[in-house]
């Protein structure tokens, strides 16, 4: 799969349709509350690793400061709509994802001196910061460990089924939105700006490109995706709380990338949703989510490089092998 | 006069034994590029080795360490098996660092949990190597575990510094770091120096685990602690730099130990995370380090 | 290689079928289809209805639901709860179960209970049709509540946060029980404890000082500032206030300045036996001339062991705690022990157990465990005695009354015990008539 | 006889892109050969197939008639390959002597090894000179010469140079070539030198090979090499100057 519209077939196009169209009757038909929760959550994530997987398949920089960027989001939003009750809580949202697009463009100039670890090690630092700050201010806007206070979040007025089900769409549209724009962005000029600065700096140099233009403009269309996906967060869930910035979550999301496929477009989807359904079925197994976790995230970077995705690509790559025979055959085979 | 001593005092305690895990894996960084998250888990596992042998076998405290350092250099070995040998092949490519920062990650969140299914929530006593206090100065005083603490981990890092300089595998060790190509050319066997140092550096750790048990506790979430601390400490003193390591071990224990009396507990680590941040900024490679050259 | 089979054309060449069905990336949007598929079929909802009649003998199982910290930080407590909850449950099994149902907790791990794992545990447990909820800590900014209190199911927690009760005094829920005072109460109990050593001339602070260590959550600082505000009112001075992050073993630096301050009490308002222990087995090195009080940590039985000789002198108060020498709590500290060969400590083993009870017995008098309206009337309106003491839920917040702090009768006020390490004992000293023995100056003030 | 190093049908590089393209070469016991060829031909790629630095794609290696393609770089080293790298290959934070010992340290005691470090002392007393400073430190020469005298520090079968001259001073040159020249007439291993040019190889090969897109392509004794003005001018710059 090369990601790029161009190669998008009218079969590619029809699935996609078929897809959206499946995801979008899909709560009309599934109501069960516990599993709807549990799946517009695990929509939020996806947007968030969505926001992750760009900033890191696109310009190859390990961002370990994303989910603070995301924590941003919910906090500043949250700040909006506890405080200013008169914006509509979709601005607030979208003011959430602007201050986290800010500040990681913020984030993304220091990066560009650094290479390898050492932007993962300065990310990460910025993330126990934000964390730390955010845990000593248990009175103050974030409420500390404890959680944010109580925000209305989008539909207040809405049952519990129809609550979900809105949610569900919303967060549906986002994530379909930035795929499309993920996609569009991997062929436009920005994005084989940013592959080819990750692929051979040089080269990409020397063809014009600015290369930290074009992370700082990674950082910052990630950041503001991670800040919407706060946001939504905050207002689904009605609270956020410092642990969601800390190392489980962290290693979570990090399998789910790295499991689905880091770079590609639909690895974010594959890995977001397996984990999720992993997670879920180890419900009753307290002990054994991370231990999983864990074991699984060594085995697929050792043995499965590219993730879900990847494997997928060889597979892909000996199916057209076959094709190619198919096509040999039409031809009046000798013997 | 009175706070200066004790600040000092605490501060060298502190910075000898974030001295010790950090200074493994700068060992670590130096020879394979690895950050290695899975140091933080030894020290857990070396609180647990001295637990079981100090509490509930009740041998001395000599075997003790003894026991922790052989069981965490076989557990950083096998670690070192799983988590980094297979990728041994991709050792040239870009991400290297950050594949391996993920899977040694891996390791350390396993380690966790298969301690938590293992003995449970609880935390653990570990007794101490030596009771009793040395009186310093107007009542300050610091115990004699702690002292035994700092010295042995001096020892150690002498140790290590005496290994690297004056032995043959010592020196490969070095070597590999700087050119690994002209090492394995003049015929050192890569395959087996790498889990040796992973042994090596965890062991060093895991002997660090033994002290912390007696001062915090033996517990599934025990290395967690000094494993951020560690990071600080290697980042600081420039990744792969021993030199630098051991300044920055000690500058982030006086400046902990200052931060603690002087700004409140509760603010150290986000101190402490921002003077990294800033001299990610401002200095990236540390205060020894520099970004291409190895260093060990 | 050429083993594919080729005969004559096939309706679609294989390029064409693949064009049809290749996964573009948005195929993976199927994932809302794929984790209801994935998840959906594991476990339906509750087998066993509310199939009414009357009080016929075996129904089948009723599922209770726990939501106890398995793993986190809280997983020590989480052990206590489960072991107390379980224990009730076995002897209600024993006995004929509950309105002729056999009982089944069904354990789900609230971790660190932030809101969004509480309410997804919450969401788990009503969707499988549970007959009670058991959370013993929950979040404290209460968005779970909606999910039990819209359901009415009999629900209790012990969370010990006053924002917990406003939110159930504010949304009139009828379901949502608090099985102990909440965390107000700590600060004027330290007071009024040191008040009457005082009085009793038993001790007598040199100079009136006082320092404060609490964690940064609001929990723990809230406690430490009403303490701060009742003692300041008594003239005495506060002469440090620390706060730390959880969790914290390193006490070097604020014992420096302990030691440099020499008050006549330090107060310890954060609640993680390991961090507590840490402090003092550090601060008995070489010790101040202090009281010291740490809140309800020493409650949980690893804390002494953590400790060790270390932990004699030391005083702390719990708003619920098992009761010693009691004909109720006696048993059922026996019973604890022999099952599970470890002490019940002092608090949530007891409590659990006691509020398992508490439903067992409102849902017996209401025939029907899936009655929710008949048996919350019947908790709120009737005081049960039980291990920890008496408990009867205030009107608005449905929360337990203290005692002595707001009623003088202990015959419907939750004692809100205070202890002092004796010798490796644990000995209440206060209120009457639950004193097991006096104060003793701890050994480095002697 | 068997030959010291048999290479027959080898092709190399580095991920897909060939370099050595079925290259044949034998070098026979004690002798040495010089490769000469232009810059990105393959002559460092042979040298670096043969010491077990790159896998090879196919073909066999053979050290005195024992196959060692596919095997490690360690264990080739092992076997006695002793690789003198481009570059020099030192370990730069480490000091003259610490580099030099690392030459020794496939087995040994440390008494064979300060025994070998004094033997290379005693050739290289510009080297001794500098024995406590950090590789980092030297001059190009000085490095080029600790680089050889770390080849010297244990006894090989077969010593594998890669153009010692590059990037050097003439002066460098020519003292890094006389200990070459001492090297081969003392020791007994064969030797296998890289080198761009004939510039300086008279008096250093007893045969010269040329290698170009990856194939040897014309292989005799360095005199009638030399003496054939069209190869001279053809691949290699002039020998005016070079003693024949």
């Amino acid at each position: 799969m090369t990601g790029t519209f161009g190669a998008v077939t009218p079969g590619r196009w029809a699935m996609i349709a078929v897809a959206v169209a499946l995801a979008a009757v899909f709560p009309l038909v599934y109501h069960d509350p516990y599993y709807m929760t549990i799946i517009v959550t695990g929509e939020i994530v996806l947007i968030l690793n969505i926001s992750w997987n760009f900033v890191l398949g696109m310009a190859g920089v390990w961002n370990f400061g994303q989910l603070a960027i995301y924590a941003l989001g919910a906090y500043s939003s949250g700040w909006l709509m506890l405080h200013h009750s008169g914006v509509p809580v979709p601005l607030a949202i979208l003011f959430g994802g602007l201050f986290s697009g800010v500040v990681s463009v913020l984030l993304a100039f220091p990066t560009l001196r650094l290479f390898g670890i050492y932007t993962s090690l300065l990310t990460f630092s910025f993330a126990q910061v934000i964390q730390y700050v955010a845990v000593n201010n248990p009175h103050g806007l974030t409420g500390g460990s404890f959680g944010f206070p109580e925000v209305p979040g989008l539909f207040p007025d809405l049952g519990q089924t129809a609550y979900l089900r809105a949610y569900y769409w919303v967060c549906a549209g986002v994530i379909i939105a930035s795929c499309f724009a993920v996609a569009w962005l991997r062929q436009s000029h920005l994005g084989i700006a940013l592959r080819s600065v990750r692929d051979a700096p040089a080269y990409t140099a020397a063809r014009g490109v600015n290369p930290r233009a074009a992370r700082v403009a990674a950082f910052g269309l990630s950041g503001f995706l991670a800040g919407i996906a706060g946001g939504l967060y905050l207002s689904f869930e009605q609270s956020f709380t410092t642990s969601q910035m800390g190392l489980t979550p962290m290693s979570l999301d990090v399998t789910m990338l790295v499991i689905g496929g880091l770079g590609t477009v639909s690895g974010p989807l594959i890995g977001t949703a397996l984990l999720t359904v992993i997670q879920t079925k180890l419900i009753n197994y307290p002990g054994w989510q991370l231990t999983v976790l864990g074991a699984t995230l060594l085995v697929i970077v050792v043995f499965v490089p590219g993730g879900i995705v990847g494997l997928f690509g060889r597979i892909d790559r000996r199916v057209r092998g076959w094709v190619a025979e198919d096509a040999d055959e039409a031809e009046p085979a000798p013997g | 006069m009175t706070d200066a001593v004790a600040i000092l005092a605490n501060g060298v305690v502190y910075g000898s034994i974030y001295g010790l895990v950090a200074i493994g894996m700068t060992l670590i960084y130096g020879t394979l590029r690895i950050l290695d998250m899975s140091q933080g888990s030894m020290v857990m596992v070396g609180g647990y080795v001295g637990w079981w042998a100090l509490a509930t076998h009740g041998v001395n405290a000599v075997l003790a360490l003894v026991a922790a350092f052989v069981f965490t250099f076989a557990l950083g070995t096998a670690t070192e098996l799983v988590s980094v040998q297979p990728l041994i092949a991709r050792r040239n490519e870009v991400d290297f660092e950050l594949v391996t920062f993920i899977t040694t990650f891996a390791v350390a969140i396993f380690l966790t949990n298969v301690a938590l299914q293992h003995f449970g929530p609880f935390q653990q006593n570990v007794p101490t190597i030596v009771s009793g206090n040395l009186k310093l100065y107007h009542g300050v005083s610091i115990s004699y575990h702690e002292l035994t603490m700092a010295v042995i981990s001096v020892v150690l890092m002498i140790g290590l510094g005496l290994f690297l300089a004056r032995t043959r595998w010592g020196l490969a060790v070095r070597a590999v770091a700087q050119d690994l190509d002209a090492a394995r050319s003049l015929a050192v066997p890569v395959t087996r120096l790498y889990p040796l140092t992973m042994g090596l550096a965890s062991a060093l750790a895991g002997v660090g685990g033994v002290f912390l048990g007696a001062l915090y506790f033996a517990s599934p979430t025990a290395g967690d602690l000094p494993l951020l601390f560690a990071l600080i400490v290697v980042v600081l003193g420039g990744l792969g730099s021993l030199t630098g390591t051991l300044y920055a071990a000690y500058l982030v224990g006086m400046t902990q130990s200052f931060c603690e009396v002087e700004i409140g507990t509760t603010w150290t680590l986000p101190i402490l995370y921002g003077a990294i941040l800033a001299i990610l900024v401002f200095r990236p490679y540390g205060l020894k380090g520099s970004p291409s050259e190895a260093r060990l | 290689m050429s083993e594919a089979p080729s005969g004559g054309r096939r309706g679609m060449s294989r390029k064409s079928f693949l064009q049809g069905t290749a996964g573009a990336g948005a195929a993976g949007l199927v994932i809302g289809g794929g984790i209801g598929y994935g998840v959906g079929n594991s476990s339906g909802s509750s087998s066993s209805g509310s199939s009414g009649g009357g009080g016929g003998k075996k129904k089948g199982t009723l599922k209770i639901g726990s939501a106890s910290p398995i793993t986190g930080p809280y997983a020590g407590d989480g052990q206590q709860m489960i072991r107390g909850q379980e224990l009730a449950i076995d002897e209600l099994n024993e006995g004929g179960g509950v309105a002729g149902y056999q009982l089944e907790l069904v354990k789900l791990d609230s971790k660190d209970q932030s809101p969004d794992v509480m309410k997804t545990v919450l969401q788990n447990l009503v969707s499988q049709n549970v007959a009670a909820v058991f959370m013993p800590f929950c979040s404290y900014t209460s968005v779970e509540f909606p999910i039990v209190a819209a359901k009415k199911v009999p629900t209790f927690h012990v969370n010990t946060w006053h924002g917990n009760v406003d939110w159930v005094a504010q949304h009139n829920a009828t379901n949502i029980f608090e099985g102990d005072p909440s965390e107000l109460s700590y600060g004027a109990g330290i007071v009024s404890v040191l008040g009457s050593l005082m009085d009793a001339k038993t001790w007598t602070p040199r100079n009136k000082t006082t320092y404060i260590v609490s964690s940064n959550d609001p929990y723990s600082l809230n406690i430490a500032k009403s303490y701060q505000s009742s003692i300041t009112k008594l003239g005495w001075k506060v002469v440090g206030f620390d706060q730390f992050t959880v969790p914290q073993a390193n006490w070097g630096g604020v014992l420096v300045k302990i030691r440099d301050a020499n008050p006549d009490v330090i107060v310890f308002s954060d609640y993680a036996a390991g961090d507590e222990a840490a402090f003092i087995k550090q601060f008995a090195q070489n010790p101040t001339q202090s009281i010291v009080y740490q809140q309800y940590a020493p409650s949980i039985p690893q804390y002494l062991q953590l400790a060790g000789s270390a932990a004699n002198g030391v005083i702390w108060s719990t708003v619920v705690g098992i009761l010693q020498n009691d004909p109720i709590a006696d048993p059922f500290n026996e019973k604890f022990t022999s099952k599970y060969g470890a002490s019940a400590g002092f608090s949530n083993a007891g409590d659990q157990y006691d509020l398992m009870k508490i439903w067992a017995q409102a849902a017996g008098f209401a025939g029907d465990p899936y009655n929710f309206d008949k048996i919350n009337a019947y908790i709120k309106a009737t005081p049960y005695r039980g291990v920890c003491g008496a408990y009867s839920f205030n009107h608005t917040g449905l929360t337990c009354i203290p005692y002595p702090d707001d009623t003088p009768d202990p015959s419907i006020g939750m004692p809100h015990l205070t202890f002092q390490i004796q010798n490796g004992k644990q000995v209440a000293i206060s209120p009457e008539p639950y004193t097991t023995g006096k104060f003793q100056l701890p050994p480095w003030l002697q | 006889m068997t030959a010291a190093l048999a290479v027959r049908g080898l092709v190399a590089g580095y991920d897909r892109s060939v370099v050595i393209d079925g290259l044949d070469l034998e070098v026979g016991d004690g002798a040495t050969a010089v490769v000469i060829g232009p810059n990105g031909h393959g002559k460092t790629t042979l040298l670096r197939a043969v010491s077990g630095l790159i896998k090879p794609f196919r073909g066999e290696v053979e050290l005195a008639g024992e196959r060692i393609d596919g095997l490690a770089a360690e264990a080739i080293a092992r076997k006695g390959i002793v690789h003198v790298m481009q570059g020099d290959g030192l370990f730069v934070e480490m000091t003259v002597e610490e580099n030099l010992l690392m030459g020794a340290f496939p087995g040994g005691s440390w008494r064979g090894r300060r025994a070998a470090l004094k033997r290379v002392y005693s050739e290289l007393p510009a080297v001794e000179e500098r024995k406590a400073h950090k590789a980092r430190t030297l001059s190009g020469g000085e490095r080029r010469l600790v680089g050889l005298g770390r080849g010297m520090m244990r006894p090989g079968r077969l010593l594998l140079i890669d153009e010692p001259s590059l990037g050097l001073a003439p002066v460098a040159i020519d003292a890094v070539y006389a200990v070459i020249r001492r090297l081969r007439s003392e020791a007994s291993s064969a030797v296998v030198l890289i080198e761009e040019n004939f510039t300086h190889v008279g008096g250093v090969a007893d045969v010269v090979h040329i290698l170009e897109a990856g194939r040897i392509v014309r292989s005799g004794p360095y005199a009638e090499l030399a003496a054939d003005r069209t190869v001279v001018e053809t691949y290699l710059g002039s020998i005016a100057e070079v003693p024949s």
